[in-house]
Formats: structure tokens, sequence, C-alpha cells
């Protein structure tokens, strides 16, 4: 796949010309930038960079209108080079005694040129005389008559796959909840069922049933409460106890039904 | 230089077996007389090269040795002394080695109970032998802590095989992730992760 | 002849390139120096036989290479037609894998930091993996820096199958070099109005 295959043809003249982003086809916002260099068809140290700002910022306009979803540092790029557009578009402003555009715009015109030095340098390794493509080892390695000797073997991904492995184990475990503040309906009601044969015919407040354990104020005298009403609210459709309650909030008594 | 060869001018005597040697040296089973004109250009006389091919090795550590019809280089017999140790059987390293392993590279020295804390369950006196016998685990001093227990730490020979210089170069956890070298999911048991987006498919050219 | 001989006479110099020669011979991978020295009679002197043996098979079918500190026998690379059926499938290395490959040759040892920054990404997971396991690429040294990070270098193995002697033959290193590509230049100091970084920089542990 060429530049000249993916890149963009931006619309000109006519507006016939296909756009044809693939944003998939690149590496990053550097190498987007580099295919497009390639269509200044100069040196890469004669590069305007100015050009290829806005070629860039033409490339995402365009990938923004087909509703194409740019990576974030597509957009850190495109923001990026707007604002060094306008600097190299500005004249200098005396006062600032930081860097220049034209600094700026030189250094990414190098990275440039490094990133394709690599790809070439890349190309060149792979058409070297490779081993077992076009030059070969022994192709019987030689195996003599004597012992063999066991050798364990393991790799350093192994080794550091392993180790990771254990450190990472605790993140894999199930999730589970921290029930010890926390009483069930069922626990209630066993607790209850329990109870109710040897309680007293008259009245009682219920909070004076909660288990032992759960009565002091908090999170577990909450929890029994609610468990421990829910409880009692069953024994009553069973028949079996009657509660009542003077007025809202005021507290609920429990006794056991006559006759049960 | 009289006008333009034929087309099937075969290849200068010297030419001819020059290939013969690169062809027996890279083939793993004795190649046959008509395995060798097939292979060499039309016209070679691959039976003359292997003559004098067998010729220029004679007293050398290699020698040219013909098995039936099939001939192919082997190291001279009186030689032999010097491959013994080119016979390994590899095997892989248990699980419970290479995380014993592991654990002792990146905490040497550390003692047996430290092991076991970080592996979550006892480590077997033989696997930590076995790593001894194989020469990458040493016992380190002991620590001066009660009960002078003994510690385990990595050796030269260890070193040597994983590639490393020292065990503080191996990468920490956030390196691992971050180089992409640490699966997201708990590895399945074995291997067989082939990495399908990496390569492309297809054969290189 | 007078008396008997000193109990470690080394063998004579053809015998040494006979053993040499045998060693290498046998094996498929590269052999370091230090252990044919091992292998080889106590008083021998491997390098020497290595130069001697080197000039007997120049322009021969088979080459003595020699990748890092390590030799090899190898066939000649313009005999490779030849060997059409010996050819591995390989998979092809994708274009990311390459170019991390390129980087760290060219830049070695460099952290994974300097080869994003290069690029211009991030190295997704798998692509340092990918190049270790296929014994290109080994960790290096940590680096002396804040965060101490990580390094990653070429193997011995990258050059044995590039055919590279040493790092220093890499192609067009020096031009690369010359041009200033292999510099480490950081990007100009601004007041936050830098280049965007791509990644967050450094945050190795």
């Amino acid at each position: 796949m060429s530049a000249a295959e993916i890149i963009p043809l931006l619309p000109q003249g006519t507006g016939e010309a296909a756009l044809i982003v693939d944003v998939d086809g690149f590496e990053g916002p550097l190498d987007l930038l580099l295919t497009l260099a390639r269509t200044q068809k100069v040196d890469l140290r004669q590069i305007s960079i100015l050009a290829l700002a806005e070629q860039y910022l033409a490339f995402v306009d365009e990938a923004r209108a087909l509703r194409i979803e740019l990576a974030a540092d597509y957009l850190v790029m495109a923001a990026w080079l707007a604002w060094l557009k306008s600097r190299l578009l500005l004249p200098p402003d005396p006062q600032d005694d930081g860097l220049s555009a034209e600094d700026m715009a030189a250094h990414l015109a190098w990275q440039l040129e490094r990133l394709e030095a690599m790809r070439d340098a890349g190309a060149r390794l792979m058409a070297r005389a490779r081993l077992g493509q076009d030059r070969f080892a022994r192709g019987r390695p030689e195996e003599a008559d004597t012992r063999r000797i066991t050798r364990h073997e393991a790799t350093l991904l192994d080794l550091m796959r392993a180790y990771a492995r254990l450190r990472t184990r605790d993140d894999f475990r199930p999730l589970v909840f921290d029930r010890t503040d926390l009483m069930t309906m069922e626990e209630a009601l066993e607790h209850l069922r329990a109870l109710l044969p040897g309680m007293p015919p008259d009245w009682a407040d219920l909070a004076e049933w909660l288990p032992a354990g759960w009565r002091v104020a908090g999170p577990r005298r909450r929890s029994g409460t609610a468990a421990t009403l829910a409880a009692s609210l069953q024994l009553v459709k069973e028949g079996r106890a009657e509660l009542r309650q003077a007025e809202p909030f005021a507290p609920l008594s429990i006794r056991p039904r006559r006759g049960s | 230089m009289n006008g333009t060869p034929p087309l099937f001018t075969p290849p200068p005597d010297e030419d001819q077996e020059r290939m013969v040697e690169a062809v027996l040296f890279a083939s793993s089973v004795p190649v046959t007389l008509a395995e060798l004109a097939g292979r060499l250009p039309h016209g070679a006389d691959p039976a003359a090269a292997l003559a004098r091919l067998a010729r220029r090795y004679q007293g050398r550590g290699i020698e040219l040795v013909r098995a039936g019809d099939a001939w192919a280089f082997r190291t001279a017999p009186d030689l032999g002394f010097l491959m013994r140790r080119e016979v390994l059987e590899t095997r892989r390293l248990s699980r419970a080695a290479l995380e014993t392993l592991a654990i002792i590279a990146y905490h040497e020295p550390v003692t047996r109970a430290e092991i076991e804390e970080i592996r979550g369950v006892a480590v077997s006196r033989g696997t930590l032998d076995a790593l001894i016998e194989m020469g990458w685990v040493r016992l380190g001093r002991r620590r001066q802590t009660p009960g002078r227990p003994a510690t385990f730490a990595t050796t030269q020979g260890f070193l040597d095989h994983f590639g490393l210089e020292t065990t503080r170069d191996l990468p920490g956890l956030k390196e691992l992730r971050a180089a992409g070298l640490l699966e997201n999911r708990p590895p399945p048991e074995g291997e067989g992760d082939g990495q399908p987006s990496l390569f492309e498919d297809g054969k290189e050219d």
C-alpha cells in the first residue's frame, strides 16, 4: 500500500477526487505526517512544514466531515500543528525570547527524517541474505553416539510471565462481598423461631430480640433490625406471632400468637 | 568469447563443487546423486564434483561420506570426542520450578518461607534441589533473623542462560505491562499463545 | 624426543584447525570463542585456528562467518537458490515489529520511551515479546537515569540471522550517524509549547 494509494487526494479542482481516509492504515500521527510529506515529493530536508501542517489539518477536517472517529493523539497533533502554523505565519514577537517557530518546525522535519530512516533501515535489514532464506545452517546438526544430557529449558519470557502471573493473581480473584456486618433474613428467622416457644405472652419490644452482638448501635444493629423485622413479618404471615406499632416510627412490639 | 554462450552451458567446475558443498551442508538427510543432478544447473556433473570434493576434504575435520547412493558431510570419526557435549535433550521447566525461579530472581536473596508466601503454596524440597542442580540457583547467606534461615539466590549460569547482566535488569510489573509483555488475562496452562495480530499471514519471500 | 612430553602440550596447529572445523560444523548455532576454548584441549588457540579456517573457506560453498563473539559455518549467500527446499516458512514481521527492530538495532541500548518517541506511537502489546521470542532482542542494562528504565538490545541470533559480524556492520550506519539521525536530540525546549508528547514519558518503575 503506497502513500499515493491511501492518501488523499484532497478534493482538488472538480471535487471529484475521492478522499480515502484509512486511519487504520497509519501508525499514529507521525506516520501520517510522513506519508503526507512524501506527497510533497522533495527531500525531507527541504520539506515545507507549513504546507505539511495545512495538509494534515485538511486531512483531519475531511475525516471529521466523514464522521470518522480520530484517536486523541491525531487531534492533539492537529491542535499543535494549527498552533505552529499560526506561529509560522505571524511575524516573530520580539518580546518572546522562547523558541522560534522555525526551530520547532526544524525539529519536526528531523523527526520525520529519522522515522523514515528507521523504516528504510528495517527494509534494508530484511533485504539482506538472511539465515534460513538465503544462507543456511547445517541441516543435520550432529548427534554423537554419546550420553544424552537432559537440560531444562526456560526463556526469559517464561520467567517474566511466571512472575507477573504470581504477582497479579489477586487481580483475578472472584469478587466476593464482605458479609461480616450483614445479617440475612434467613439467619434472623432461624433465631426468632428458636426463641418463639419461650417468649412471654405479653408485648415486647422487637429490639430486645436481636441476637447478642447485633445490639450495639451501628451498621450491625441496623442490619440486624432490618433482618429481624423481615423475619417477624414472615412469622406473622405464618400465623405464629403478632406485631404492632403505636404510631409511625414508634418501637415495634411482638408477641407470640395465642393458641399457636 | 566467441558469441553468446549456448543456453545450457554448465557452470565452471569450481562452481559446481561449491554448489554440491552447499547443498550437502544444508540438507538434513544424505543427498542422492540423482537429487544433486536435479538441483544443479543443467549440464553439471555432480559425480565429478563429488569426487573432487572428497579429495579436498580428505584429512580435514569434516569428511564427505557415502551412504548407499547418497552423500553427506560428517565430522571426522576421530574427533567425535569433541562433540560429546553437543547432545542435549531439552525439557520445559515445570510451572512450580519456573515460578520459584522467578521469585528467586526478583527477590534474591530470599528465604524459602518468603517464596512460599509469594506463591501461596509450599515449595517442595525437590523443586529447590532441582534448580540448584541445574546450576541456576545457589544457597545465599543465612538471614540474620531468628532461626537464621537459609536464603536462595541466582547464579552466573542463570544470568548467562537468560542473557542478563544482572537480575536488577529484570523489568518490574509496571514495565512488563507497559511494554505489552504481560497478558491481561490469566494465561492458560501451557503454551499456544500465538500473536496473530503481530504478523501478517503469508510466507516471507 | 627428549623424554615424555609435558602433560598439556597443545595439539599441532593443523589438528586444532580440524577440531574447530568439526565443532563448528556439527553445531547449527554459532559457537563462541569461549565455548571453543572449553571444548579444545588445554593450551589450544582457537582464535588462531579460526583465522586459518576462515582463509581456507574463502570463496567456498560454505563460509566461516562471525556473529558477535561467536562463529558458524553458513552456506554462501549466492547459492541460496539451490536450497529452496530448505527454506523455512517464516511469518512476515508486521511493520510495527520491523520498525521497532530497526530502532533497537540502530539505537541500542534503547528504552521503550525512546522507541515510542521515534515512532510517534506507543509500542503495542506483543511487538516486543515477539521480537524477544524470535531470539532477536534481549534486555539490556537499565539506563542510569531517573526511573532506571529497562533497555532493549539485539542478540547474537539477530546478527547471525542477518549475516552481520557486529552491530557496526548494520547497513547505512555510518551515513545515518553522519546525518545526525541516530542522535538523541531532545525536542526544543519551550515553555510547555513543545510538540505534544504522545504518551506519558518515563513513567517506568
